[in-house]
Parts: structure tokens; sequence; C-alpha cells
């Protein structure tokens, strides 16, 4: 077998554009893991049922262990990393698990973050049903759900009063 | 679990794309929302040589609403469909069925045909199609077929698209007007696949009367049934007469047991739900019709 | 997993017989069989593309036929493996006259499916499998009816000047694929097993996954 | 006194870390590091007849390809049998990578490392193995009847057989005017934390020495397992645990075979290599618990009362059983539960099948124990016509009764006494929260609108904070910061939070002035590990000891400065001063300083202790005997016995008439495990464990056919609950504190989850009125029993 060619892949992450030659079958996670050393994107499966690596592609969540990098060339990516808020302090979604205890191993914490970021962008103010099933895509094996959906309701709240925070760049 | 290496192909345009494919003969494979495609190469219980990618190809990436049906391209993903207010007035049972496929998160990349060629028998979209009686676009190098949906579905996961064609859109016709839709499953986990679902539309006359019910299940044989319950119609008041309409689904299904379902329980979701689903699709019909 | 069914065959017990156990036959009638080997008495190495959907694996493995009761029953064995996962399975076939004409054909096949496969390729086992066993009794009872021997057709011994395959096949005869029949649809082989628990896999697998998220 | 940090709701200082992407798992470190793949069994039992590796020695950035050929010395043996005990006469562990025969579908057969996973794997697809298969044993059934053995040194298959009484429990049963009997069986389900396992090793060649990170629940017991393993001296081995991504059991085992692989192969390699657990390796590599089937025969008066309890079960081991006998041991001795039966016997079998070996997942026995006991108080109830709280509370140890001896012995070897515990208090909170009385009003309404409800309970006793021991190591730095260290691990459970809360207290700094390590051999090398609800007890009461002694310190070195008395100092928010006169004081920092006579100044600071700048009597010697330089200190905690916490679950469910869906209306927990450090974590810690009892009752089943193929290797099929399948939970709590403590704390972790399946079963039952003996339970088999009903 011999080497693999690259392909050229241009991302723009958190608001910063990113190249990297990669084999075709690299998967998104892999690179923003590996090759761009963005390791706030967990793994918890590979077969796109926890939720673990849901990351932002063009502002809407995906899972990024069901997409080839190649494949999303040129789009704009934002992880945990870039859910901070532009001084770099936690961002309201984040700043809201942590009041709500709503991660305890913190492994599915960053997909879930992810998730609720770009949630509260279309609905602002969700019940507490809509906040459950807005997160009912991920796994979490720590905490029950419960503290999460009340980090999501708080959020909410928060989000209303400064809308930029946890927008990608 | 990662995936084999592939050859990456990235066409510029259907054109290209289709003689790629056809170069290729049958080792080509097509990349859409690789949301089912994307897991099974990294099991690598799928390994393709070939890997043709039409996520770039804008032509493909498009919702066409006519006076008479509505024509989604091979591009167009659920998320998108599932809002898509043109859609939601034509075809309601679309936006209803897609509600339940997966989750949010899935629907963003996955596509509507990605969906139907990949023909999994819990799906919810080939139900649709059928129960529309809507057609899929197959392109070849010489041209295009267009191939009803009854003739499309042949089992579980095989349908008519030929190696080295490219399905290129769905055609789904537009509920008739005076007709309600609804689209009800029970899975294990909320988001799961189907232990069974069903699609309905049901036509009711001026009076509220049924003038037609026809049902469409998932998760009970190689590929989903249509059933026709019209003739379940009880006279005079116009409703459904139960025992008769359980009679007409058991003649269709043929549910297999596995670890989450035996094929009783299947068989009983499939009188439950085609009840639930067309009181529904009545509830609608006699509400005038296609809500807007 | 088991998967028992019957079928009826156009032609008549003793011609059903010889078809299927005629390695000619059987490798020009397995789709996706790109090579059978006699190996010893009733004993053939074989390697087969096959797969349903997006599933496609080459498996390679043993097949032997035992328990002959001419033209009633047989036994066969087989194991084998590739990319996707192992098999083995033991089926035991039974030749019926049909009361009008023609034969019923019944088989019940036990087989162990292993590896990634087997772990992940449950949902649709036993619908996909009946399925495609009718698919390929019609491809036998095609070949049947068309009444050319694939064997003085395109399958022919890889052997130079090998004979004709008689009852009892040479060891080291090669058989190969009619090119035709290689991309034909999936097929579950009561003949050979090993092919047709490949394809059976790929379509479970496939369809599987695909239904957690379409 | 500062404020008190004991007991209040801090928000954890692990978050901010860990909510911005900055959390340090195991996959997230090595980025140079070469990686590593398994070749592993698709056969559940068989023979190896042959490995050909031809065709992946061409994968391109292969480095290495190992099997048990090339194993060498210990490595070559079994891995460690970690808790033997009489009763385990038979017991197997596997090999690092398997020598002649495999034993279930998984086990590691060969090792690639390659410059990547990708091409790890590539290689390992194209490493040929042949396989003779043999029958296997799958199911306790099969187990027991014994046709084919797993191991064919081991007769019956029975790794152990044992019994334990309190008397003749056969002759009061016989004798009692009432005798039941049920079979109970509840089925395999796992641990299975979002974070597989991971092991990353890198051997320095110059200092000989080697630096492994591994996500494990025991970092101090890997070090001296890859030491003697791999043949190195133990001082030459540090082990360190990075965050971990969840354990829940699963990860107390050890070592993995890739535990010692991954470093034998860095060893060998002189590069770093790592290994990163994938989802489907996790399934059919990594332990499995819950399954095992009981025979209960009850004796009782006619009021319900338990005259004699005889219970006899089954445990499926697997194919190994690396951690001995704990589980059933647990089932065996927990299964009593809040009750004193007149007399009790228990025996057991612990079984091989060909399967992932079976170890402690969360609750570890007692979920199973719990299920027994319930369904046999709930059995008693119908009988007799008794309300079923009121057979519970006829059959209760009463607080007057404490400290009550079951007449057992518990799985660390001590007898099992229970230290405190108020139970019919916790049912009568538990009543009030859940309106038990108030039930039939609200079943009469729900019926009227065609809806059906059933409510049940369920009772658990959970021994927590078992020994031998755990350490705690407290120093003052001379910035006045405070760190402290202890050698267990966290998998999340807020450890670095709970032990500064405690600190704080003990030694009045401020919170937010002390950073503290756990899991790090480097900084602790003496611990036992994270399991049975311990760290609380065992490592929380260790530091608080700890910390106590640096106080001492302190007060006896600032006593001096000041010239005052111990007695009449105080530590307020770092600060030593004289009560009352708080303007005479100095900073802990600068005690720290003067605790540590220099010679040399390397900053201001230091000056002061130099030996020119101190006004040290010359004629004593700068470091008095008995002490130490430095303002620190070391202690353990060793209970002679395990503190038991207690609580009792209350389940609302309501059934679909058609479809038989179970959905739960109201989850209503009681919880008393003593003193609470800190509420907020405690409550998480309940939410999680019932989101598994929920998960193990109603969605989580490990499946495995005849031939021992698993058929739910993946998330797909392992239903593990979404948010959209987990009930809001209500809690209320009664503080029992435990006698046995400096702190008066008992374990929480594992709590939730215990009487999940118990109280779910009993509230399906009540509101379908078909008997449940069986869990989990699914609604297509909901339907079933329904069938079989009527």
């Amino acid at each position: 077998m011999t080497t693999e060619t690259q392909v050229h892949v241009s991302l723009v992450v958190n608001g910063t554009r990113r190249e990297v030659d990669v084999p075709a079958r690299r998967l998104l996670s892999d690179v923003l893991r590996h090759d761009l050393g963005l390791t706030g994107t967990h793994v918890g499966c590979e077969h796109g049922v926890c939720g673990a690596c849901t990351v932002l592609v063009d502002g809407a969540p995906m899972r990024s262990c069901l997409l080839f990098a190649v494949s999303v060339d040129g789009a704009e990516v934002t992880t945990i990393e870039g859910c901070c808020a532009a001084d770099g302090s936690l961002g309201p979604v984040q700043a809201a698990f942590r009041d709500c205890h709503a991660l305890q191993c913190g492994f599915c914490t960053p997909g879930f973050v992810t998730t609720v970021t770009a949630y509260l962008r279309e609905n602002r103010a969700p019940t507490e049903a809509e906040a459950r099933e807005a997160i009912s895509g991920n796994l979490c094996r720590c905490t029950g759900y419960q503290n999460i959906v009340a980090a999501v309701l708080k959020s909410a709240e928060a989000t209303v009063s400064e809308p930029a925070n946890g927008d990608p760049a | 679990m990662k995936p084999s290496p592939f050859t990456y192909h990235r066409p510029a345009s259907v054109g290209e794309a289709v003689a790629t494919l056809a170069g290729l003969g049958g080792s080509g494979k097509v990349l859409a929302g690789g949301q089912s495609l994307v897991p099974l190469m990294s099991m690598r219980l799928s390994a393709p040589d070939h890997l043709i990618d039409i996520n770039g190809l804008a032509e493909l990436d498009m919702v066409e609403v006519t006076d008479g049906t509505v024509r989604i391209g091979a591009g167009a993903r659920q998320a998108r469909v599932e809002r898509d207010p043109a859609v939601r007035e034509a075809v309601p049972l679309l936006g209803q069925a897609l509600a339940n496929v997966a989750h949010p998160t899935i629907r963003n990349r996955g596509t509507v045909v990605g969906s139907l060629v990949h023909a999994d028998p819990s799906a919810e979209l080939p139900a649709v199609l059928l129960l529309l009686g809507g057609t899929m676009e197959l392109r070849f190098p010489d041209g295009v077929r267009e191939v009803a949906a009854a003739d499309f579905f042949l089992g579980p996961m095989s349908t008519a698209v030929r190696p080295g064609e490219l399905a290129v859109a769905a055609r789904f016709p537009r509920q008739p007007a005076g007709s309600g839709s609804a689209f009800v499953e029970v899975s294990r986990r909320h988001g799961d696949f189907a232990l069974c679902g069903v699609a309905a539309v049901a036509v009711t006359d001026p009076d509220g009367a049924i003038t037609s019910a026809r049902v469409a299940l998932v998760g009970v044989g190689g590929t989903a049934v249509v059933v026709d319950v019209t003739p379940a119609v009880r006279g005079s008041g116009g409703d459904l007469d139960p025992s008769a309409r359980d009679g007409l689904v058991d003649g269709h299904v043929d549910p297999e047991g596995d670890i989450h379902a035996t094929a009783d329980y299947r068989r009983q979701l499939a009188r439950v739900l085609t009840g639930r689903a067309l009181e529904q699709a009545v509830v609608g019909a006699r509400n005038g019709g296609r809500r807007r | 997993m088991n998967i028992t069914g019957t079928t009826t065959l156009t032609a008549d017990r003793a011609t059903v017989w010889k078809a299927l156990n005629d390695p000619a036959v059987l490798v020009a009638t397995i789709p996706g069989c790109r090579r059978l080997e006699a190996v010893g008495d009733d004993t053939y190495r074989m390697t087969v593309s096959a797969g349903v959907g997006s599933v496609q694996g080459v498996y390679d493995g043993e097949v032997r036929l035992s328990d002959h009761e001419e033209p009633s029953s047989f036994r066969m064995h087989a194991q084998g493996s590739g990319a996707p996962g192992t098999i083995g399975a033991d089926v035991s076939v039974r030749l019926e006259d049909h009361p009008d004409r023609g034969t019923v054909l019944s088989y019940d096949a036990d087989a162990i499916v292993g590896g990634m496969i087997g772990g992940v390729g449950q949902r649709m086992l036993t619908g996909a499998s009946k399925k495609m066993a009718e698919e390929f009794f019609r491809n036998v009872d095609a070949v049947l009816l068309a009444g050319t021997s694939p064997v003085a057709g395109e399958a022919q011994p890889d052997v130079p000047g090998a004979p004709q395959p008689a009852p009892a096949v040479a060891p080291g005869t090669v058989f190969t694929a009619p090119a035709a029949a290689r991309r034909a649809g999936p097929g579950f082989a009561t003949g050979v097993a090993v092919g047709a628990a490949a394809a059976l896999l790929g379509a479970l697998v496939g369809g599987w996954i695909a239904g957690r998220r379409r | 006194m500062s404020t008190r940090m004991f007991g209040e709701r801090i928000t954890r200082t692990e978050d901010q870390r860990l909510v911005s992407g900055n959390g340090r798992y195991l996959d997230d470190l090595g980025h140079d590091a070469l990686e590593a793949a398994l070749v592993r069994s698709p056969h559940a039992h068989a023979r190896i007849v042959d490995i050909d590796v031809t065709d992946a020695l061409e994968v391109d950035g292969l480095v290495a390809i190992y099997t048990y050929e090339d194993l060498d010395g210990r490595m070559a043996e079994p891995l460690p049998l970690l808790i033997p005990h009489p009763s385990l006469t038979h017991g197997r562990t596997q090999y690092a990578l398997a020598r002649e025969e495999v034993n279930h579908v998984g086990e590691a057969v060969a090792m690639v490392v390659a410059r990547n996973r990708y091409l790890a794997e590539d290689a390992a697809q194209r490493i040929r193995v042949e396989y003779a298969p043999l029958p296997a044993v799958v199911g306790i059934e099969s187990a027991r009847t014994a046709d084919h053995l797993v191991h064919e040194d081991v007769p019956g298959n029975v790794a152990a057989v044992m019994v334990q009484q309190t008397g003749d429990a056969d002759a009061a049963i016989d004798s009692a005017p009432h005798v039941l009997e049920l079979e109970l069986e509840i089925e395999r389900s796992a641990s299975t934390p979002l974070e597989g396992k991971g092991v990353l090793a890198r051997w320095d060649d110059d200092d000989k020495s080697l630096l492994v990170h591994t996500s494990t629940q025991t970092a101090t017991s890997v070090r001296q397992a890859i030491a003697a393993k791999l043949g190195l001296p133990v001082d030459r081995v540090e082990v360190v645990t990075p965050d971990v991504g969840g354990g829940f059991g699963v990860k107390i085992v050890h070592p993995w075979p890739e535990e010692v692989l991954v470093p034998w192969a860095a060893c060998r390699l002189q590069q770093p290599v790592k290994w990163t657990e994938d989802r489907r390796e996790h399934f059919v590599s990594s332990a499995h618990e819950r399954g095992q089937l009981h025979h209960v025969r009850v004796g009782y008066d006619d009021d319900g009362r338990l005259l004699g309890l005889s219970v006899r079960f089954w445990h499926d081991n697997g194919a190994y059983v690396p951690y001995g006998l704990i589980v059933p041991i647990i089932t065996s001795t927990q299964l009593l539960g809040p009750y004193k039966p007149a007399v009790y016997r228990v025996e057991f079998s612990s079984l091989y099948t060909n399967t992932v070996m079976v170890t402690p997942y969360r609750g570890a026995g007692r979920p199973q124990g719990c299920f027994v006991m319930e369904r046999t108080m709930d059995a008693i109830a119908a009988e007799r016509g008794l309300d079923r709280t009121v057979v519970r509370e006829r059959n209760f140890i009463l607080p007057a009764e404490m400290p009550y001896d079951q007449g057992l012995v518990f799985q660390d070897g001590r007898q099992l006494l229970y230290d405190s515990g108020d139970y019919p208090a916790t049912l009568a909170k538990l009543k009030k929260l859940v309106g038990w009385d108030e039930f039939e009003a609200f079943r009469a309404q729900a019926a009227e609108d065609g809806r059906r409800v059933g409510i049940g309970l369920a009772c658990y006793v959970e021994g927590t904070g078992v020994g031998p021991y755990e350490g705690g190591h407290v120093r003052v730095e001379t910035d006045g910061s405070v760190v402290v260290s202890t050698g267990l691990t966290s998998q999340g459970q807020g450890h670095a939070t709970m032990l500064a809360q405690i600190v704080a207290d003990e030694l009045g700094v401020p919170f937010d002035r002390i950073r503290v390590t756990t899991g790090d051999t480097r900084r602790f090398k003496y611990a036992v590990g994270t399991f049975a609800s311990r760290t609380a007890v065992m490592s929380g009461s260790a530091v608080a000891l700890t910390a106590r002694k640096v106080r001492d310190k302190a007060l006896r070195i600032a006593s001096t400065a000041l010239e005052a008395a111990v007695e009449d100092l105080e530590i307020v928010d770092g600060r030593v001063q004289v009560a009352g006169a708080p303007e005479a004081g100095i900073d802990l920092g600068t005690v720290a300083v003067l605790s540590n006579p220099l010679r040399y100044a390397f900053d201001e600071a230091a000056g002061a202790a130099t030996q020119f700048a101190t006004p040290a009597d010359p004629n004593t010697p700068p470091v008095e005997a008995g002490e130490a330089p430095g303002l620190e200190a070391v202690d353990f905690y060793s209970p002679t016995r395990s503190t038991f916490a207690n609580g009792m679950h209350a389940v609302v469910v309501e059934t679909d008439p058609d479809t038989a869906e179970v959905r739960i209306l109201r989850y209503c927990v009681v919880h008393d495990c003593g003193t609470l450090v800190n509420p907020m974590i405690v409550e998480g810690q309940i939410h999680g464990g019932v989101a598994q009892g929920v998960g193990g009752a109603l969605y989580e089943r490990l499946v495995y056919d005849e031939h021992g193929q698993l058929l739910n290797a993946s998330f797909m099929d392992f239903l593990m609950p979404y948010a959209s399948e987990v009930p809001t939970i209500e809690i209320d709590h009664l503080v029992t504190p435990s006698p046995l403590n400096p702190l008066g704390v008992k374990g929480a972790g594992e709590a939730g989850v215990i009487p999940g399946s118990a109280a779910i079963a009993a509230a399906i039952e009540d509101a379908e009125q078909v008997t449940i003996r069986r869990m989990p339970i699914s609604p297509s088999e909901l339907f079933d029993l329904r069938r079989k009903r009527t």
C-alpha cells in the first residue's frame, strides 16, 4: 500500500482560517482534534448517536464524526472553544452549564453546548419541554439531564440579554 | 472505527458526476448527506474504492414547488425541506414525516433523496413517496428516467437505481385539496428508527364523510407497504369501521421480530398506529383539508 | 440466526439436485461468486463479492457438502470471513416432488454472524435473507428453465484442458463466474451459504445502521 | 471563623476548564504518539490455529505487530486475579493477548502499532487469524447444564460457590404460616461511560523511566501492576490520570490488557504509544454487569413479618474473574436492605460463560439484590392484602436497634454492621413526597379519563466507603495558597471541589486558594481507588485529618512568632491571629516561610527565614526534634468497616393501553447519606444514578445470541436513555450522620441507581396487574405479559 494522497482542506474555525492537507477519509472530528489541536470536540461513539462531537457547520449543529473534512471544505466551523465570549470568558451557555451543575465528567458537554448555542438562536425562550426536546439528540451518562435542561433555560434568559455571545465569529 | 482509504471525486456538475459514476461501474459510491454512509464506512462495513461527493453541486440543492408537485433535489437537506413553508403547504405529510427522522442535528446534514435511495424498511420518507405516488428521477449518461415509487423500492436496502446512475431528485405530488394527513410512529427511544410507523392521508367530502383513507406502514416488511382502507368506511356517517380497518391492515403486514420487539407486537402497533394516524388525518381533512 | 423457507422450482427433483450439487451451476448462479475451487470431495474454497446497498465486502471461505440423500436432501457447512465480519453456516436442504409438477425445495439455515457485523447487523436479518433466498431460487429456476447448462456456457474451468466437471470434481479445478453473474443482485445460496451469508450480512447491516439515522 | 464551606452548594472548580473545551482527556494527549489498534476475536469460543500477518506488512505507516508469541517475561503470564477469595476455587484470568484460545467475542488476539489509528486499523484488518470454533457457553442456563465448558479445567463452569447464613433458614421457612417462592432475573447491562478506556505511555530511555497516562479509577494500583508485568522497579513507573470521561465501575478493573501492552510496546519501540478504545471495542472487550438469576424462598407470619429468607442465585461472571466475587458477595449481603429477617441463608454460584467478563458497574450487585428483596416484599403484601409500605415498616430495623449486626461478612471481609439510619423516618418522608396515601384518588381520576397509572416503591441500604484506606497530603505554599492531593482518582464527581470545601473549613483558608490533585502517583503514591461510593468518606476524612495536622503545626509556629499561646490563636481567611485581637497576626504564607529554616534567600519572602534574619534560639536546632521543614502534612483514614447509607424511591408510571409504552410521571427520592459536603453535587450524583436506573429498568440490556455474539454492540441498539427518556427527579434528604468518621458523611455515588428496576417494576405491576419477575422490560415484553394474563 503506497502513501495516501492528501487533499487540501480550508476551513474557518472559530473565526480563523485554517488550512490542512489530509487524506480524503479523514473525519472532521479528527481534523479538529488532532490536526488543529482543538481537543474540546470529543468523540464518544463514531457512529453519530452520542452527539459529543457536535460542532456548528455554517451555523448548524452537525456530527463532526459523520463528516469527511474534505466534504465541508470552505465551511465555517464553530467548536466548543468558539462558544466562549468575545473576551475569552465563558459564554452564556457555558456559564449556565457551570452554574446549574449541568456537567459531571464533562466529556459530553461540548456537544451539548454547541447544540444548545445553535438552538437558542432559533428559540430564544424555550419552555422546559422544548428545552428537553432540544437536547434529546445528545447522550450524557452522568447528569440524568435534569440540570442540563435547567442550564438551557438559564442560558436562554442570559442570551436574550446578550445576543452576540456564543455566535460564531 | 476509521474508514478505509478511497479515491475522492468532487464533480463540478451533475453531468460530470454522472459521467464519473458511469465510468466507475459499480465501484463508485455517491456521498450526499452521508449520515448513513459515513458510519458504515467507519465501521468498515462499507469500503467503496471511489466516493463521488455531490454536496458541492448547487443545481441539486433545490426545492421546486409547482402546481402539481414538489420536486426535491438530491442536495436538499432534510431540515431545509422540513421548514420550507411552500412544502408544508403543498405536502404537509412530508414535514410530518421528517419530524420523526432521527434528530434535528442529523436532519441538518441528511438529505431527503439520500434517505429514499437508502431504502431502509423503517425509514419514514419511502412511505411518504409511496403513499403519495411520487417518482424518483434517475440520471445516467444518456439521459434521465423517472421511476414510480411503486417500482423504485425493491426490498430492504435495494432500489431500482442501477450502477452508474445518480438519483437527482424526488417528486412528491401535492396532497389533494380537502385531504388531511399525519405521520405517527413508535420507537424505543425518541429519534430511534421506528418499530412501526404509519403515514396516513384521508379525504373527506364537504359533509365530513370520508371518501378516501390510505396509509403506508414502515417497519413491518421489507419495504413500506401501502394499504387502502377506504373499503372500511362505514356508510352514511362516513367513519371507519375499526375491525374492518384492522382486517385490511393485517392482510398487508408481515413483520419480523428482533431484539427490540416481537412480530406480534409490531402487528399490534400496525393496527393501533393506523387507527391513530387516520384519526389525525381525518380531523385534518374535516378542518378544511391541508392545514394553512 | 435461523432462516427457514420453502420454494417451488419448475424443474424436476433430479435436475434440481444435480444443479445444486454442480459447482459450475453454483458459481454461475451465486451472485457475486468470483471463484470456486474444488479442494476435495464435496469441498470447495470460494471467493464471493457480495453486499447490499452501501455494504459490500469480499468474503473468502470454504464450503463442504455432506449427508447426500440423492435426490431428496443434503447438508452444507460453510465458514467464511471478510472485512465486515465472519459467517459460519449449517444448512440442510430438502427436495420433494411437487404434487403436480416441479420440485418443492425447503431449507433450514443456522448461521453464526460474527465480527463487526455480528454486533450491528440484527435489525432486518430474517426479512432480508428470506427475500434474498427467493431471489436466488428464481435465478436457479431461470437457469434450469433456460435449459442451458452453465457448464457448457460461460463458466469454464480455469484449468486448461480440465474435463467438464463430472459429479466428482477433480481437486484443484477452478471455476470462475460469467461476468454477468458477478453483478447480479444479492442472493442467498442454500447451495453455498458463504455467498449468501455475505450478501445477507451486507443487507442487514446496511439497513440497520441506516435505520438509526437516514 | 470564615464562612463555612462544608454543606454549601459551591459551583465546581473543575467546570471553568471543562465547559470551555479545556479538559484534558486521554485522547487529547500524546499527539506525537504512535497509535495502537487491536485484532479481536469474532468468535465466542475458539482455538487459534494460525495468525498470518503477511498482508498487513504492506501497510504504509505500520510500525509493529504483536501477538502472544512476542510477549516475554511476566507479560506472557495471565493478568492478575485482583481479589482472591477462599470460595473462588477456580479463578481464571485472561492473557494480555490470547494465547491458544479465545473465550469471548472481542478478546484481544493481536496488537498493531502504526503512525496513526487509521493506518493501524488498515493493518489490523489485513491480519488473517484462522480459528477452530468451539461450542460456546452462553447464559446462566447453558452454564449450569454445562454440556460444554468455557475452561476445560473448570468442571461445571463453576468459578465459586459461596454460602452465608444466620441460622437454619429452611427450618424457619418450613414452620412459617405462609411461604412464597419467586424466580427473579436481571439481565446484563454495562457502565458505558461516554469516554472509553485509553492508555498513553512514554518511555524515557535516558532516565529509564515510564510515564503512563490512563483513563482509570485507580492510578496507584495500575502503577504497581505495570511495574510487575514489565519487570521494572516501581520507582521507575509513574501513572497519571487525566480528566476521565466517566467510569461507573468499568475503569476500576486493571490492568486491562492494553494498560500493560501499550507501556510494554512503548518501551520496546522507545517511542510514545497511545491506544484509544473505540465504542465497538468498549462493548465487546470492556466489562459488563448485572446478569443474575435468583430463586427466593421466604416464610412470614400473618402480618407479613419475615420469619425466614433463603436465596439461591446464579451469577454470570463471563469468561474471566479478575475482580473476584465482589459483585455476587454484595448482592448476597446488601439484598437484606433495611430489613431484619429472623433467619437468612444465601448461596450463590459464580459461573463462567463465553461472554465479556463481569465486574462492578455502579451499584455493583445491589440493584439485583434490591430487586429480589423488594419484589419479595411486594409479593408478600399482595398475598397478605396489605399496603406495600406497611409490610416494609413491619420488617424495618429501627433506629433504636442501631448499630445493627446482620450477622454476615461484607465485601471488605468485615462484619456487615449498619452504623446508623432511620428507615421509618425515611419512608414517612417518601410517602409524603410522592403522596402515597392520595394515590388511589389519582388512580380513580385517571381511570375516568381512560388512563392506566401505577405506583411502586423500593428501599435500599448501601455499604459505602469501604477500606482499606485513603490518604491526603496538604501543604501551605509560601504565597499562602494550599495544595492538596489524594491518591484516588476522579471521573467527574467533583472531588476537587468537595475536598477543597473540607480543607477550607479545617484550615481556615479561602476556598479559591486551594488546588486539589487526584490520581497522580507523582503526587501521592498510596491509595486504593475510586469505587464503592468511598471518596467523600475515605479521602474526605483523610484530607480533613491532614488539614488538622497542618493547622496544629501552623499554630505552633505562629505562637512562637506572635508570642501567644496556641489556645489563643485562630486561623481566619488564611491568616493566623489572636482571637479577639485580629490586628495581631501573620499570614499562613509567612508561617510557611518560617516553617522552613533557610540558608539561601531565593526571594524576598524567603529572606525572612534565613539564618541571620530569624531571632531563633542559637542553642536549639533550627528544625526542632519531631518537626519537619515546611508547612505540610500527610495523614491517612482507615475505618474498621463501612458506613451504611440508605434511601427509598417511589415511582408513578402511566402505561399505554394499546402500545404498552411506559411513561414515568413522577420519580421521587428520599436519600440519607449522612452529612452533605456539597448538596448540589450529591443531588447530581442521584440524578445520574436514577437515569442509569431508569435505563436499566426500561431500555438497556446487552443481548447475546446462543453463539455468544453480542447483538447490540453499539449506541444504536444498546439503548442508553436520552433526555427524552429520563423523568424529572424530586429529591428530599434525611441526614443521619455516620458515627464512624470525623465528618459524619456516608457515600452517595451509587445510590441513585440501586432501586430503579425494583421500583419501576412495582409501579408497572401496579398499573397493569401483571406479574413482573424479570427486568428490564420493554413495551413488547409488557404486551406479551398482558396476553399471558388474559
